[in-house]
């Protein structure tokens, strides 16, 4: 099962860029955790997570996203998601991420969306 | 196009390193069922997080339990069951903060059970605690109407 | 990498439309035990082989039977078996003529339980007709010396 | 599991092309079968199996190979193999195609093979 799912990251400027590839379950969801608490531990806050490779996610998966976009918020930054493809995007409607979470396009837009709201997204 | 009646069932060990396999096979069973690809996907997670909750919840993360899914189809219904026989729990008594409660509690879960109900048409649970705890969800084929 | 032993088996309707489903089910324990690509592939083909030997001739193609795959393995060795419940044979009755044979004949068959004993690295039969007849299979995770 | 093994037939003079796709199981090979015995009717046998995109063979895959060679050669024709993936080539020398078929590296060898020995490989 090794390569079911990666994060790659890169950097633009002051933004991280985690762009996640396969499927993203309970299994894998502690990689992704580790992933983007090792950019909270290096003081980045201005996070984007590019789920264009992204072909499945649990509420495992989505719990990293709930997990941490309360502290990268208090310290001025934002976790923002783009590229989803439909069906993963329907499983963040169902539960109403669209509401709380900055989704957009795509890595364009969602870097733009940092100069115009540095402190985060629609919260 | 299949209208015979039809059952699977998979045993595994309690790990989420099996959640691949189980969604692999309720694909296709889902599949042979006659859904639509849609469909398919919900299915596949609802019985991910069913399976997640058992490995999680009933059994602790101890590999060395079982659990098993058993699959039942004919042309109107497909009905999956998730069975395990560890702890239990009171289904009705698991509060569901919002998620904008469970973001402010920093909380890394809490989605699963209400993603299951909004994923699949019907959901029972039939809870006897180290005996036999079943979580069977029911799709419908075919659009009732 | 893993040495904890572990456990999977899977039942399905008697019928060739299972065999994607089988094979899967089969490539991905093969994975967890730690077999390599090479191995897998072969693991996959071997169980397709029996199980279709169980649909066509021990249940005559009734889908309304139930073939049965279980796996075991632990860091050395798989070991998988098929179960029916059919009419059973006796394997060393079968007689298996050579490809030439067979092709002088124009027989479209009689290739798989040779390409079972090719494939794995033991082969055993035991038939109980109409109770149980197992086909076990085993095949070495690491290369024995 | 509709589109999970394919036939596609071509021509080239009085050469019939079988490009096979997918996998060939004892659930599929009853589509391959009716294909060859289809050319057979219309008294087409110099046929060649292209097997470049077929991923798995099982042996009810082998017996239509099996099956139909004689009639073919018979009536001065040949079933002629090409393209083979290893992991599937494997499973024909296993068995000991290799010897008694006309297996090729591709479409161009396999249809050059017709005009040396028109009435077929290495039998
Ligand atoms: N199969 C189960 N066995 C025991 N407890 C369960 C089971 N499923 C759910 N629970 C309980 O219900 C709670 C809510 O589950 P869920 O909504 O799936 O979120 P999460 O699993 O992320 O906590 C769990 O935290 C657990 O206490
Ligand atoms: N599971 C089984 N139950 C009953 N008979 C079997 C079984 N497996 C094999 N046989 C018998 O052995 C013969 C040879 O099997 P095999 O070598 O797999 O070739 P094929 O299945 O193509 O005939 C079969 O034709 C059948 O008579």
């Amino acid at each position: 099962m090794a390569n079911e799912f990666s994060v790659t990251r890169s950097t633009e400027g002051e933004i991280t860029l985690l762009a996640l590839e396969g499927f993203l379950d309970a299994h894998t969801a502690p990689d992704f955790e580790a992933a983007v608490q090792q950019e909270i531990d290096a003081g980045h806050t201005h996070l984007i997570v590019d789920a264009q490779e992204l072909t499945y996610i649990s509420s495992a998966g989505l719990g990293v996203f709930m997990g941490f976009i309360e502290e990268v918020r208090e310290a001025g930054g934002d976790l923002k998601i783009c590229g989803l493809q439909p069906s993963v995007r329907e499983v963040f409607d169902l539960l109403g991420f669209d509401a709380l979470f900055d989704i957009e396009a795509d890595r364009a837009s969602a870097t733009a969306r940092f100069s115009e709201t540095p402190s985060g997204g629609t919260s | 196009m299949k209208t015979l009646e039809q059952s699977f069932s998979l045993h595994v060990p309690s790990s989420t390193q099996n959640l691949v396999m189980i969604r692999e096979f309720i694909g296709r069973v889902g599949e042979q069922a006659g859904l639509a690809d849609g469909d398919r996907n919900k299915l596949e997670l609802a019985v991910d997080e069913a399976c997640c909750n058992v490995i999680e919840h009933a059994y602790g993360n101890d590999a060395r339990k079982e659990v098993t899914v058993r699959a039942h189809f004919d042309a109107d219904l497909l009905r999956i069951s998730v069975i395990d026989t560890g702890v239990g729990f009171e289904p009705s008594a698991v509060e569901q903060p919002e998620l904008g409660e469970l973001i402010r509690q920093r909380r890394h879960g809490g989605l699963g059970m209400r993603l299951i109900q909004k994923l699949m048409d019907e959901v029972r649970y039939e809870i006897e605690p180290g005996k036999k705890n079943e979580l069977t969800m029911v799709k419908r084929v075919r659009p009732s109407e």
